[in-house]
């Protein structure tokens, strides 16, 4: 009558989430067409002056992934909540934090992590200069990983409620603003030619931060939200 | 030679817009290869299944 | 019953457009290549460097048939979903879904290569003109159509839904085609025409229709292929496919994951 | 309360004086029952009268209003009691894209596995030999509920707790489950199911717990501002 | 098969070698059956043998693959035939949110309202007298249930099509589905309703339809690329 | 054994959705909020110059109120169908199409108009001219209808897919680019002082062909769907 142990556990729950990640790798698309369409929509909707556009790629590129990132998390306990796994998660010996940051990790690695592998395409579109890339690349991969640690928060606040994905918007948006204005504020300042370093050391504490507590905190919400 | 792949100065373009064309087009063509492969060795397992469904009672 | 008739009677019934298909795609694979093989020999090699644009106008030869391929592959698909739609003919439903992958192809070369182009050309990868904005549109309704097709899981909802939404996405053809005409665009406009007379020399054209025909014939070659795996796929179930199936050698065959 | 006599061994389950009342409306009022190892009792009561919100509780996901579980005569957290149940709910808690093979590896790998048993055997005990690479959506509503049934015989729990096992399963699946019942019993696991009384655990008389409907209406909150 | 015997009045449903099959895979045979006003018809089978989904034929909502329906003789097509039936399937239909005299009345203005009835009328008749302004959200599985019955009570179809109308409610749920067959049938109504054997229609001997599971796996698309 | 008439269906059909809208009215709210903060995260990522501001305004303000628009539509039939009400509908004795327009026109009244409602606001806060809000309505009051009838068609199309939301938003782009072209194009003809009259007359044109043809094609996809 003993439990398996917990390493055994993670592993199981990995290799699901990436076996039903394949299983599922249209919707796995989805938030990168997402992000293309949202940027796609701006040259539409502004015209297509290359100054404009310019001025306001890395901003514009910088909202558009995180909406995408943001829109997807929605779903990260969304089907475990609707058929039942997650009570089972609750339920099993292990601890509930370390099962869901592998829950998170697996989120990010399979959304975040393409949406910024086509960051570059997203440039493109919207003309920004070649200098300012690896800036915005670094603030996204510091950004992103930070969202999907906050968002998970917000997710096991909202997971109880049906048609939650707005709410969520709501609930993350305030929270991450911090994260855009230094995110967006070091491209804008690469852009300048002014000194970026100082936002992105910022993100990287935050981001150490966040590992730590985000997965407890998200715990804490998931069985307040569940009982 | 080289000239010729030099292409009067545009050659990275040009080649990199005929590799594009080629490597996309022969993804294209072995990906319905690839899948009856699969299909077909979905089947079979398949039926390997049903006949041992229909032994055990 | 008039012969010709009753062969495409015929060739509704998918075993016998399996082994149909079967015969003819070694055929039309090879004359894809070989004719393909003489459109780039002749476009590199044979075809002078251009007066303005000197050797970078080569593009025009992956660039163009392509483009060309992209519309011409939207129209058979949407001609086959209204077949689909209206008449349920499922040979219908499987080649105008197996038309999506080959043409959002095509259009993907388009726009990579158009890019390519622009960069020396334009000074810019890419512009929100027109024509490049409305190509990107049609990518948009392909991999819409695709993405729609592989998101349902009943095989034959899942065509004929998509079949509905690549019949609502025609309006986007004549705005690729002329879009050149009804904005002015950075894009060049009409240059080669089939009636009339083109803007470009002999020794530049040949090569660029012979191209034109490779990329036809390509994607017939593999229409028929994919649409004799889609079957397969779909008449799982039928003795025929059972029979091919079991012929197959079996490898150990690990079906799982 | 507490004071066990070492000659009789602690009942595998006891509840004291456990209620439930959801926003102050009493949903089953204080119960007291034990149950020992090696037995089953059917939870029986109408529709509405908290079955399945009993089930909730014992398992650890709600927190009794009043009243304590005691496991082994040890009283226990619910966290902790949540670790010795095994809860087959109303929801499959299984992934309809994912085999029927794979799921089960997922729950082994989540709860650990009894010794002496394999996924493919558990599949086979329920009838469901040659499904192994099934993806579950493509079963019918009886052929999901054996594929949890499986679950139960894997896992490591001493306590079952099955929300009407029987609703789906055609005659030979309600002999399933009373067989995986018995032989659950016989190897001193309990456990505790809800039935509207149609269908009963068939050997022997198994004792029963009434749950009576409360009288009182649920009072849900009515579109509160 | 059109040529009707005017003495002879054509039975309320006739199916003629009705099949259906999901991606080539069969999922039920050609069956032949009739059924005339005023009878009430079991559908037998086991987990997966293909209830739901004849169900679901006959309703108009999936198209069958082969065969034909008549109503009255005439036949039908399929958008016809869901005009004149009432499908009670695993879904409720109804809205949560919305309390259970809200539902009833939605029903009644989609469908029609058969003569001498009103909705509280009906949901006393299923013994939910007092919770006519309770939202359905709080109600539980059973109480549901007896919502999606009464309205079968007051939509005017003539034929009932019952997915395990017994699932899930207590005895005397059951003993209201009998009394509601019963009911429906005496006043010239038939209905075909689904169900595992365990419960069965109890006033007379019904006639029953079986359906085997047939061998073949059904064919899904295994992730196809 | 009468069914009831077609109009009683609309109207018990139109009273079930308000009711239901009622019931739900936090969820209403989500839109509003949704394009208030994406809106406001542009100052965010651009930094806070209004020179920059002001030419973006009317384009951001479009793709915001049509991006919160085009999500809520995903719940058009979401609820409908996880319940089972919406196989109800389509056996229902009435043409579907007409059913499907009053859906429709529920949710353009409960979500579209009261993002039109607050784009005042959202136009103060990216400092659009005061001159051009009155065409930024113009066009919005035009524009969101037809994404309403336009999206309620793909909707129908992805209904019977769990987790659709962001597949819908691909299907729908490549369908409203004109009218975001237009709409959007007709406000910064007019914040460039230039005729604006045309683009909203072909926006006109448009709508009145979509209220037409979209119920239609709404319920043959929807059809397709479900069958
Ligand atoms: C990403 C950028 C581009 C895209 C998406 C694009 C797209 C297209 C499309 C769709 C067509 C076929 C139109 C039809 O047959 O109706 C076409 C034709 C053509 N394109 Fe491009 N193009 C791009 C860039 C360029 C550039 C940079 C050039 C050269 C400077 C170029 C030269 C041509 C020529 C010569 C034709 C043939 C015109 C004719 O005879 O109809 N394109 N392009
Ligand atoms: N989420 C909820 N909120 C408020 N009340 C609820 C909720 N769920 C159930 N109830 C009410 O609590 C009571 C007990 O419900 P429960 O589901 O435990 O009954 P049950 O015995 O399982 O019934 P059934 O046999 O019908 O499944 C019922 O009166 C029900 O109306
Ligand atoms: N969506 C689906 N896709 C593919 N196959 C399915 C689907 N739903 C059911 N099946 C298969 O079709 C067959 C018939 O299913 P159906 O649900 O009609 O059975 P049933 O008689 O109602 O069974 P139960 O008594 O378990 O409810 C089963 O073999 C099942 O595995
Ligand atoms: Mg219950
Ligand atoms: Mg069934």
């Amino acid at each position: 009558m003993k439990p398996g142990t917990t390493s055994a556990a993670c592993v199981a729950l990995l290799r699901r989430d990436l076996a039903l990640t394949w299983r599922r790798r249209g919707d796995a698309l989805n938030p990168l067409l997402f992000a293309v369409i949202v940027v796609a929509l701006f040259p539409f909707a502004l015209g297509p002056e290359a100054q404009v556009l310019e001025r306001i790629a890395a901003g514009t590129i910088f909202v558009a992934v995180l909406l995408a990132a943001l829109l997807s998390l929605d779903s990260l306990f969304r089907s475990d909540l609707d058929d039942g796994s997650l009570e089972q998660l609750v339920l099993s010996p292990h601890p509930l934090s370390l099962l869901l940051a592998c829950k998170i990790a697996i989120h990010w690695l399979t959304t975040a992590l393409p949406l910024i592998a086509i960051a570059p395409l997203l440039a493109m579109l919207l003309h920004l200069p070649d200098s300012v890339l690896p800036v915005l690349l670094a603030a996204l991969a510091l950004a992103t990983p930070l969202l999907s640690l906050i968002g998970a928060i917000c997710v096991a606040l909202t997971v109880a409620l049906r048609r939650s994905g707005m709410l969520l918007t709501l609930l993350v948006l305030p929270l991450i603003v911090p994260v855009l204005i230094f995110g967006a504020g070091a491209c804008n300042a690469a852009q300048a030619g002014l000194p970026y370093a100082a936002p992105l050391l910022w993100l990287g504490a935050w981001l150490v931060l966040a590992l730590v507590l985000a997965p407890l905190a998200t715990a804490a919400a998931l069985k307040i939200s569940l009982t | 030679m080289a000239e010729f792949f030099h292409m009067g100065g545009y050659g990275a373009y040009v080649w990199a817009a005929y590799a594009v064309f080629v490597v996309v087009l022969l993804a294209d063509a072995l990906a319905p290869l690839w899948q009856r492969r699969g299909t077909l060795r979905d089947i079979a397992a398949r039926l390997r299944r049903e006949s041992k469904r229909k032994t055990t009672p | 019953m008039n012969p010709l008739v009753l062969w495409f009677h015929k060739l509704g019934s998918p075993p016998y457009f399996y082994r149909f298909a079967g015969r003819f795609l070694p055929w039309l694979y090879a004359i894809a290549l070989v004719s393909g093989a003489i459109g780039l020999y002749g476009g590199l090699v044979v075809a002078p460097a251009d007066y303005q644009q000197g050797d970078s106008f080569r593009m025009i030869y992956v660039h163009v048939p392509c483009a060309w391929m992209s519309l011409f592959v939207y129209a058979f698909m949407a001609a086959n979903a209204f077949v689909a739609l209206v008449w349920r003919i499922k040979l219908s439903e499987t080649l105008a879904m197996a038309s999506a992958p080959v043409g959002a192809a095509f259009t993907f070369i388009t726009l990579v290569t158009g890019s390519l182009w622009g960069k020396p050309m334009w000074g810019t990868w890419w512009t929100w003109d027109a024509r490049l904005t409305s190509e990107l549109v049609l990518l948009f309704l392909y991999l819409g159509v695709i993405g729609l097709y592989h998101a349902i899981e009943d095989v034959r909802q899942a065509a004929r839904a998509a079949a509905f939404l690549a019949l609502i996405g025609v309006v986007n053809l004549p705005i690729v085609h002329y879009s050149v005409v009804w904005w002015n665009t950075l894009h060049q406009g009409q240059t080669v025409s089939l009636m009339g007379q083109s803007k470009i020399s002999q020794s530049m054209l040949w090569p660029l229709l012979t191209m034109a025909f490779a990329t036809h014939v390509y994607f017939f070659a593999s229409l028929l292929a994919r649409a004799r795996a889609a079957l397969l796929a779909l008449e799982s179930g039928k003795d025929w496919v059972r029979a091919i199936a079991l012929a197959q050698p079996t490898r150990e065959a690990s079906a799982h994951g | 309360m507490s004071a066990i006599d070492p000659a009789d061994p602690p009942p595998l389950l006891a509840a004291r004086a456990l209620a439930y009342a959801r926003n102050e409306e009493p949903i089953f009022g204080p119960l007291d029952f034990s149950l020992a190892a090696g037995e089953v009792v059917l939870i029986e009561g109408d529709n509405g009268s908290g079955k399945t919100t009993l089930l909730k509780v014992l398992s650890g996901l709600l927190e009794p209003t009043a009243g304590e579980v005691l496991l082994n005569g040890v009283h226990l957290t619910l966290a902790k009691l949540s670790h010795q149940v095994a809860l087959l709910g109303h929801l499959p808690g299984m992934k309809l894209e994912l085999t029927t093979l794979q799921n089960l590896r997922f729950a082994v790998g989540l709860g650990g596995i009894r010794p002496g048993i394999t996924p493919a055997i558990a599949l086979a005990s329920v009838g469901l030999a040659g499904y192994e690479d099934q993806p579950l959506r493509l079963l019918s509503a009886g052929q999901k509920k054996r594929v949890a049934l499986a679950r139960l015989l894997l896992v490591p729990a001493a306590l079952w707790l099955l929300d009407e096992p029987y609703a789906n399963l055609d005659r030979e699946g309600i002999e399933l489950v009373n067989r995986l019942l018995l032989m659950h019993a016989q190897r001193g696991g309990a456990a505790l199911i809800t039935s509207h009384g149609a269908y009963a655990y068939t050997s022997g008389t198994p004792r029963r717990i009434a749950l009576r409907a409360t009288t009182a209406e649920p009072a849900g909150r009515e579109a509160g501002a």
